[in-house]
């Protein structure tokens, strides 16, 4: 895949493009304003996209067929075809390779911290996000969020211009009105200077900052993440007297106790804890043991899901379950325990005693959204379990200024309100739309003589700011960034800007006066300058700011680790070599010693009042699908169900079933596409502070009662197209003392429904053995309580002689017990395989068109019911019920066995969605592809069919990569090797549970997984054969804890 | 009052009955005929092309290779298409001020891309990789016909779902030395018959099952 | 010869039957009166009733067509349909006229072989029922696909693919059975229509009438010769149809029996949609017939026998329909297969059981009447229950259709449906469709066979001679 | 009448008012030992064709052959599409899945059966024939109404206009007509 050669190419090929679409990408206004941008644009894309344009003509060929009746009658396909047109290169980068894709390896900052990628790209157009398995956080998989990022970049609601008071301006004419702000500024040496950015990693960035700082003695920067992780960076200040990152080491721990921390699912390192935490829960007859997970959680999360104990309780008891087992394990804790928690008394004690038993292996982890204490606590239980070197390591933090955003917004909004702020630029970030409801944000904004708002979208915050700078979208943008583990990634653009976008690097190159420096020059040369002289003396001696106020300018280069030897072969082959990798060498933080203060010094009780009777906890929580609202015009993020209310374009208040009961809340299946589409929900009134907000709720089993989770990052006013107006916001609720949880809700059911759309609204399995699970002492007992009689094909009785596949034959084997529901494989799939978004309406008439979904059952009380995640696509059934009923041969059995869709063969009769036991096939009821708007078009993957109105779809193997890569191995004499075709879903999944290969051979790892015991045919005593198999799931409660 | 048709009706009747058979047999006969007609498939009709490009001048005239202009034919699905820089690598020098060369000139000058007119065009479902065919030793003839001796380029076949499957089906009729895939001129032999069975045995050509399967050119 | 004691017996019985119950035809008819009588139905001017009459389905049509142009315009989202429910009104729709189709073919050819004299009076709209109901069935096969302009994929001819229809497919079996089943409908209706179009031509007054009957009876003379093997053939005829339609219904229950879905795949389905299908037929006669006579009056032609027996064939098919369910609903409990048990459970209380205890109303309880013979001889009573016996079979399809889907395998995909409006607007506007067709076939054709008529007239019978 | 052509008899009709009549006339025609004697009745009258009929096809054999033509061709078809032609695996089931192919073949058959019996009675019936001498007589057109009718032609060996016309006379027919030919 990334051959050295291709990569190296790369860098050229981007520099190369940076430069070449430079006197595209000077603008003159009339053609910045105006519709005729688009044309533009187009045209641009051209010098990139070869084929783009007779590709898309083409898709016009199917509506062409349908006019001409009578001649296709007679011969098929071939009506007389309208004229496409050829436009090659003028001068063809000499890496391109027409026809083929080229991988690029970068990274995509979220929230600041850095997800290695290989991004696809055809002709110039990335196509497709890829992890980077060279990057720590991750190792070849990637997060929903990264792999929906593609379409961000070809959103047409992106801000495309420089704008002042919501007119078109040029950037040279901002900049002449901005450097004379900032000259104002230099008289006062900044006083009246504010920057606001989200959390900083990028060290290129933040040396910026410094700078400006230094230049600008008496400016000040802020930082705030409407989701950010102020607790946990307090946690450590508390326990340990300074900021530092814990890193996790799942690999080395057989038990985990995780105070409601979602580490599988959230967070900076999640995608590569996943991975290492489900790696320790593979048993098998070899090795037949597993990691022991204790969850104590508020909000069910995909965490819990696949907890062997969860502890359901409200977000403020966590606090209390925590000391308790604290108390268990001897710890002598700060602060008197805020309200002692008395459930579970046996279960905590065993719990403690599993923890002393796996003194050094075993992780106690807390969750972002949990105050400072318990994470304080977390750290004493580490550390007197001797886990601390072990299992958790601590390192200098990630971030180049780390602060207590909270306070630090705070700040601000009291220095603009007390007028003292005459130029605030706003790097990023939302604030008008995200900063807590209590601080008004935006009064305090209009006190503002002069704002800049530099940001991907013309949002909320940029329509209350005089300058909005369109930005660039980083896979336009030169730029660094840090993982979670402090390794250092070289963000390198696959395509010029297409909206004329800027980074973040050039408004602070303009800031700080010099504006014609490109974000390139800026990253390349702050690199350079790391080496050898330009470096600083490490960050250990790290500048930590108190709450309250903001940083005063920081004493070197920030955090960032220390500078770095000279390259032996020159700094272009160092550079080179980073870009090719997605890495920068050596750059992974230094573990750094800690000691536990003395206890009492360590943090005080977070006093959350108890819960007056009547009154609800209220517990905030970023968006599953669109994290923060960042996401809100990202349809395919939008479309995504969420993993446990299956929901999609809308958020809901979650309550337990035993709330919903006593307010005699209801949600009740719609007469049309009910239970599978439109759920009519109870609409609640929530009041809190005095807020009122109305909210349809979501039953949700397992939610801890006498709470309510609300999800922030709907009810976007100024979000797109697609962003606008979904859902209900939350923020308007979320206040700066309690962003995450707080007593004193009420709730009120009114005498209103709202419709929902959400894919799954069915809980139970019906006793129906789709996924079959045990406990490991079962599985130890007998390995194969999965397998059934019925289920063998070679046994059951059959009228016709079997085919046989020599040659390939592909398989897929998806580990259910290692699955955590975090819908990556989705989008990859949509991305990978052009699959079309739907919209609300049509998702509520169950026609969403996902190739694959992740069916969630629930079994047990629903009080805390265990949550089963399975993922499901195509089967490809050797004896496919789809096939045999499909009138026109559109649906075929390959010579390797795959389950053809042969789209323009297809007639739409439906017949066989009707007759596939699992309904995986998917069918375009209306014209869902977009042919309209050109920008989208060049995400599409040139190597997959658009399909037409009328034709069924399903998943297909990837069947393009499977053909890719077999006419590569055969164009090389050879045959295809295990593991060189892997389906856009199997790439994707961070826990590695999807396994695709060819079972005629026995030594790929798919056979292998199908030979173990766990391995399990859904639905197989229907004689489906299907080639798809499921591993089973299995728990490991631990045996001392009776489940009640 | 009392009618009766003439005697004649009764000829008429006979003859209108087989008389129609027959007409509807027309019918169906001229609907085929049209369908496959090269007005409809447009095989052997040369495109107008922005640069009157001929095939025959550069080939048989200048002895250039294939591969010269077409240069990923052997590594990529996409034979690929001379970017201007190619054609100025020789015209920077000759015909430099041929008016017939304008637009490729103002293409090199200006950074436009020229324009082509698609001549062997296959639908959007169909994926055709000219890789692998080149290296099973499908000659650029066998589908192409004597480009070499095209003055400006026409579609030599109709390149319907019949006229691929033919190959796909019966390979050993086309396949030829690896060395003679860019040869114009050649000629299957006497005994293509079992030349081409060698052929398709070293080249390890995979059973027809295999290339007929749909998701071999539909995904 | 064998034919005379046939006579013997067929008058005998008929001497018993006319002691036992009214005639099939009043008294003091002879060929003359007989032939005014139906003749001049088509012959004299059209009354301002047909007219207003004609007025409302051909509005129907008109919405049929529109809905039509939508579907064609938007793609099949603007209906009901989803996923897991892909198949809906159209489907049932479908299944619905066919199973009406059924009744005219078996009244002419079953009632013919088996020498019921009854038959001569109604079999002639019963055909012409027939064909138009299998005309609307076979509307809806091609409307319901997503790309309906490819509809001719369905059918072998050799084309540039060299694909052909996919054999092993039941919709494949379907299109053949449809068109089958229409063609030799239509010749066998035809065949029987020649004598009486004769008829009308030799009675035309106006020129046009003359050319156009004169055209389409191809010359028709009665001959001793024709007549012999006009007989033969329409026997045989009679012989192959009865099979046909067996078959048909048959295949049709194929599509879904050879489906593995729960509450599809089940051995009944054949019989029990023949079965089902004649019951809806007879019901369809009788919904037609009662208006006809009276219209027209007819009473002396179609007389209380008719329906009297049409009424004993409805109880009889009833019977046999509700045995298909208690069946059905056994097995689902007696196969043990948790699947097909929940299907029929959720068929009996889930989301679709008003649409269930619907269809056991109309199709068990109601028919169940006709064991009195007052009830038989009520004309009110075999209208509004025949009306019900319709309105019960759509709802059988529909509950056969849905309920089987909407909650298979599994649990996470089941998803519950309902029509659009642009589905209603197809199924009424395709009665609409039939309701016209049927206006026009009594205006422009001899509703009752007249030539066979005639053979009821007492002394019709030249042997009576010897 | 017709045009300018002249007529030129060709034959002579008797019409009766019931089927008994018809019958004894034609026994006694019959009897008589002519052979170009044809009936015309309203509806088929039983008994008439074994006195009348001379040359009786056999309609059903045409049903066979095209019973047999249908099957056979629409079984051949499929195994020829799913089997020879373009051979692709369908739902794991063996090319020539033969069970399949019955509903097809039967329906096949009946078409096969019905389309050429149908069409081969009309041919042997020799319709469609508009015109026809006896429709010159414009009381034949009673023939498909209400009325009984014998046609004796002129084409007869036994035929003699005098003679046969007081055969005719003999069996009281109401009516009796020469019918002429154009």
């Amino acid at each position: 895949m990334n051959q050295p050669h291709q990569l190296s190419g790369s860098t050229n090929g981007c520099e190369g493009e940076t430069h070449k679409t430079k006197k595209t990408f000077w603008r003159t206004l009339e053609e910045l304003a105006g519709s005729e941008s688009q044309t533009n644009l187009v045209k641009r894309l051209e010098q990139h996209a070869v084929m783009i344009e007779n590709a898309l003509d083409r898709r016009d060929f199917i509506k062409l067929m349908s006019a001409s009746l009578a001649l296709a009658g007679i011969t098929g396909c071939s009506v007389q075809q309208p004229t496409e047109h050829i436009v090659p290169y003028v001068r063809q980068p000499e890496e391109i390779v027409l026809g083929k894709p080229l991988f690029y390896a970068t990274a995509m900052p979220m929230a600041g911290y850095a997800m290695g990628l290989l991004v696809e790209s055809h002709e110039g157009r990335p196509t497709k996000i890829e992890g980077n398995p060279a990057h720590p956080a991750s190792l070849g998989a990637t997060d929903l969020f990264s792999q929906a990022s593609v379409i961000g970049l070809y959103d047409p609601d992106r801000s495309q211009t420089t704008m002042y008071l919501g007119e078109i301006r040029s950037w040279g004419v901002f900049l002449e009105e901005f450097l004379k702000d900032i000259s104002k500024q230099r008289a006062s040496q900044g006083a009246g200077l504010r920057i606001l950015t989200g959390s900083v990693t990028s060290p290129t960035l933040a040396d910026q900052i410094k700078g400006i700082l230094t230049a600008f003695p008496k400016a000040k920067w802020h930082q705030y993440e409407p989701a950010g992780r102020d607790t946990a960076r307090e946690g450590t200040k508390q326990a340990f007297g300074d900021y530092v990152d814990p890193i996790y080491h799942f690999e080395n721990a057989d038990v985990v106790l995780s105070l409601d921390s979602d580490f599988l699912c959230a967070g900076p390192g999640s995608v590569r804890y996943s991975r290492d935490f489900m790696n320790k829960r593979r048993p098998d007859v070899s090795n037949p043991n597993m990691s022991r997970l204790y969850v104590a959680e508020c909000t069910p999360t995909n965490t819990g899901a696949k907890a062997d104990h969860r502890f359901p309780m409200r977000a403020a008891q966590v606090e209390g379950f925590a000391r308790a087992v604290a108390y268990k394990l001897g710890i002598n804790l700060p602060g008197s325990g805020a309200t002692p928690y008395t459930d579970h008394s046996d279960a905590i004690a065993a719990l403690a005693r599993d923890l002393q038993a796996h003194r050094g292996s075993s992780v106690v982890i807390a969750g972002d959204y949990q105050p400072p204490i318990v994470h304080v606590i977390a750290h004493m239980m580490n550390e007197s379990l001797g886990n601390i070197g072990k299992t958790v390591r601590f390192i200098d933090p990630v971030e180049a200024n780390p602060t207590n955003q909270l306070e630090s917004l705070r700040q601000l909004v009291n220095d603009m309100n007390a007028g003292t702020v005459e130029l605030l630029v706003i790097l990023g970030g939302n604030p008008v739309f995200t900063a807590p409801i209590d601080l008004d944000f935006p009064s305090a904004l209009s006190k503002v003589q002069t704002r800049v708002h530099h940001s991907l979208y013309y949002d909320e915050t940029s329509a209350l700011c005089h300058w909005h700078v369109a930005a660039a979208h980083y896979l336009e943008s030169w730029s660094d960034a840090r993982a979670f583990d402090g390794t250092v990634s070289i963000i390198q653009p696959l395509i010029a800007p297409l909206y004329s976008g800027k980074t973040e690097h050039e408004m602070m190159a303009a800031l700080s006066n010099n504006p014609d420096q490109t974000s390139y020059d800026l990253v390349r040369k702050y690199w350079q300058q790391r080496h050898g002289t330009g470096g600083s003396t490490g960050g250990s001696s790290q500048t930590s700011t108190t709450p309250g106020q903001a940083s005063s300018p920081p004493s070197n280069t920030t955090g960032v680790a220390p500078a770095l030897p000279n390259p032996p072969d020159g700094f272009d082959q160092w550079w080179r070599k980073s870009l090719r990798d997605g890495v920068v060498a050596n750059t992974t933080a230094a573990e750094r010693a800690v000691a536990i203060r003395n206890s009492q010094q360590a943090g005080t009780a977070s006093n959350i009042p108890p819960l007056n009777p009547g009154e609800f906890e209220i517990v905030f929580r970023p968006d599953p699908s669109i994290f923060d609202g960042r996401f809100a015009n990202n349809a395919w993020l939008q479309e995504i169900p969420k993993p446990f209310t299956k929901i999609t374009w809308d958020n809901t208040a979650l309550i337990s079933p035993a709330t919903a009961q006593r307010f005699a809340i209801e949600i009740d299946p719609a007469r049309r596409g009910g239970e599978h589409g439109n759920m009519v929900s109870d609409v609640i009134e929530l009041n809190y502070q005095g807020r009122t907000l109305h909210m349809p709720v979501w039953i949700l089993p397992g939610h801890p009662d006498d709470s309510i989770t609300v999800h922030f990052g709907y009810g976007r006013i100024r979000g797109g197209d697609t962003g606008s107006f979904k859902g209900f916001n939350t923020y308007l609720l979320r206040t700066s003392f309690a962003p995450w949880f707080d007593v004193g809700l009420k709730i009120r059911k009114l005498d209103e429904t709202y419709e929902l759309a959400s894919t799954q609204a069915h809980h139970s399995m019906e006793n129906r053995d789709l996924v079959r699970a045990a406990t490991l002492g079962e599985f130890k007992q007998n390995p194969k309580f999965a397998k059934s009689e019925a289920d063998d094909p070679s046994k059951s009785k059959w009228l016709f002689p079997n085919w046989s596949y020599p040659g390939y034959a592909w398989g897929m084997a998806i580990d259910i017990n290692t699955c955590i529901g975090c819908n990556a494989c989705v989008v990859a799939c949509q991305a990978e395989n052009n699959i079309p978004v739907v919209g609300k309406i049509e998702v509520m008439h169950g026609r969403e068109m996902h190739w694959i979904r992740i069916d969630r059952y629930y079994s047990g009380d629903e009080h805390n019911p265990e949550t089963h995640f399975q993922p499901v696509p195509c089967m490809h059934c050797e004896d496919a019920p789809c096939e045999l009923v499909c009138p026109v041969e559109a649906t075929t059995h390959s010579s390797e066995g795959i389950n053809e869709m042969t789209y323009n063969r297809c007639v739409g009769t439906r017949y066989c969605s009707n007759n596939c036991p699992y309904k995986v096939r998917r069918f375009n009821f209306f014209r869902y592809a977009d042919y309209d708007t050109p920008v989208v078009k060049l995400q599409k993957n040139p190597d997959v069919t658009v399909r037409s109105r009328g034709v069924m779809e399903k998943c297909t193997y990837c069947v393009q990569r499977i053909n890719e890569a077999k006419i590569t191995a055969e164009e090389q004499d050879r045959t295809v090797r295990d593991g060189e075709i892997t389906p856009a879903c199997a790439q994707a999944c961070p826990t590695r549970a999807i396994v695709f290969g060819n079972i005629n051979d026995p030594n790929s790892n798919v056979t292998k997984l199908k030979a173990e015991p766990r391995n399990y045919g859904m639905l197989a005593d229907l004689n489906t054969r299907p080639r798809t198999t499921y591993l089973a799931e299995v728990r490991n409660p631990n045996p001392e804890i009776k489940t009640e | 009052m009392h009618r009766v048709f003439h005697p004649s009706s009764n000829i008429i009747a006979r003859v209108t009955i087989f008389g129609g058979l027959i007409i509807i047999a027309g019918i169906c006969w001229v609907v085929y005929a049209v369908g496959t007609s090269s007005y409809v498939t447009e095989v052997a009709v040369p495109r107008s092309q922005p640069v009157p490009f001929s095939h025959q001048h550069h080939v048989s005239g200048l002895g250039l290779d294939c591969r010269y202009c077409h240069t990923t034919v052997e590594t990529s699905a996409f034979a690929g298409i001379p970017p201007t820089a190619t054609c100025m690598n020789c015209h920077s020098q000759i015909w430099t001020d041929s008016p017939m060369l304008q637009p490729v000139r103002d293409s090199y000058r200006t950074g436009v891309p020229l324009v082509w007119n698609r001549v062997n065009n296959l639908p959007q479902f169909a994926y055709f990789n000219h890789s692998i065919h080149i290296n099973k030793g499908v000659g650029c003839s066998t589908c192409h016909g004597r480009v070499d001796r095209m003055p400006l380029t026409w579609e030599e076949q109709p390149m319907e779902m019949q006229w691929c499957l033919e190959c796909h089906r019966n390979p050993n009729k086309v396949l030829r030395p690896r060395d003679q895939v860019f040869n114009m001129e050649w000629q299957a032999p006497t005994d293509q018959v079992t030349k081409g069975a060698e052929l398709a045995n070293s080249y390890h050509i995979r059973d027809t099952h295999y290339l007929t399967s749909c998701s071999t050119c539909h995904r | 010869m064998a034919r005379t004691d046939e006579v013997e017996t067929v008058e005998n019985k008929e001497a018993k039957d006319a002691l036992a119950q009214p005639p099939v035809i009043g008294p003091g008819y002879d060929f003359v009166s007989i032939t005014d009588k139906i003749a001049s139905i088509v012959q004299r001017g059209t009354p301002v009733g047909w007219y207003l009459g004609f007025a409302i389905p051909f509005i129907l049509t008109m919405m049929l067509l529109f809905a039509i142009g939508y579907l064609f315009a938007v793609g099949i989202g603007a209906w009901g349909v989803d996923i897991p429910v892909a198949w809906g009104f159209a489907i049932a729709n479908f299944v619905w006229w066919i199973g009406i189709g059924h009744a005219g073919t078996l009244i002419s050819a079953i009632l013919l072989l088996l020498h019921q004299k009854w038959r001569t009076s109604i079999n002639r709209f019963a055909e012409a029922m027939t064909l138009f109901a299998v005309a609307c069935a076979g509307l809806f096969p091609l409307l319901h696909m997503g790309r309906p302009w490819f509809f001719y994929w369905l059918l072998p001819y050799p084309n540039t693919m060299e694909l052909w229809p996919q054999f092993r497919s039941p919709l494949v079996w379907d299109v053949f059975a449809v068109l089958t089943y229409f063609t030799v409908s239509l010749v066998f209706w035809y065949i029987g229509l020649i004598p009486d179009l004769a008829t009308l031509r030799d009675r035309a007054k106006s020129k046009w009438a003359w050319r156009a009957y004169g055209f389409l009876s191809l010359g028709w003379r009665g001959s001793a010769d024709h007549w012999h093997h006009y007989e033969t053939a329409y026997l045989i005829l009679a012989g192959l149809a009865t099979p046909l339609v067996i078959s048909v219904h048959t295949v049709v229950s194929f599509d879904f029996s050879v489906a593995i879905v729960p509450g599809w795949h089940s051995t009944i389905f054949p019989p029990y949609f023949v079965a089902g299908a004649i019951y809806s037929g007879f019901a369809m006669v009788l919904t037609l017939a009662i208006p006809i006579r009276k219209a027209f009056g007819l009473q002396d032609f179609i007389t209380m026998r008719h329906l009297d027996n049409s009424a004993k064939i409805l109880l009889a098919t009833g019977l046999m329909v509700t045995y298909s369910y208690l069946s059905e609903a056994f097995f689902s409990w007696y196969s043990g297969n948790i699947f097909e048990a929940y299907v029929e459970l959720n068929r009996i209380r889930g989301p679709y059981w008003k649409m269930y205890w619907i269809l056991v109303i109309c199709d068990v309880i109601a028919p169940q009447v006709f064991w009195f013979k007052r009830a038989r001889n009520n004309i009110w009573t075999l209208f509004i229950i025949s009306i019900l016996v319709n309105v019960g079979m759509w709802t059988e399809r529909y509950v056969i259709v849905v309920t089987s889907l909407h909650r298979d395998y599994m649990p996470s995909a089941w998803g519950m449906y309902s029509g659009s409006v642009w589905d209603y607007a197809t199924i009424i506007g395709s009665i609409g469709l039939f309701l016209a067709l049927m206006f026009l076939f009594v205006r422009l054709l001899p509703t009752i066979s007249i030539a066979e008529m005639r053979t009821l007239v007492p002394g019709s019978k030249g042997s009576e001679a010897k | 009448m017709i045009g300018k052509r002249k007529a030129k008899l060709f034959g002579l009709s008797a019409e009766y008012a019931d089927p008994q009549h018809l019958l004894e006339a034609a026994r006694m025609i019959c009897d008589a030992g002519y052979t170009k004697v044809s009936a015309y009745t309203p509806y088929p009258v039983e008994g008439l064709a074994d006195i009348i009929v001379t040359k009786k096809r056999r309609v059903a054999a045409i049903f066979l052959i095209g019973g047999l033509i249908g099957g056979l061709g629409g079984f051949f078809m499929q195994y020829y599409a799913a089997g020879i032609t373009y051979p692709i695996n369908v739902a794991g089931r063996p090319l020539f899945s033969w069970p399949s192919f019955i509903p097809i073949t039967f329906e096949l058959t009946v078409l096969g059966a019905a389309l050429f019996g149908a069409f081969g009675m009309l041919a042997i019936n020799g319709l469609p024939q508009p015109y026809h001498p006896l429709f010159n007589v414009p009381r034949f057109s009673l023939a498909t109404q209400s009325r009984f009718f014998i046609l004796v032609e002129v084409k007869d060996p036994k035929f003699e206009y005098d003679a046969t016309r007081r055969l005719l006379e003999r069996s009281q027919p109401r009516v009796i007509s020469d019918v002429y030919d154009w």
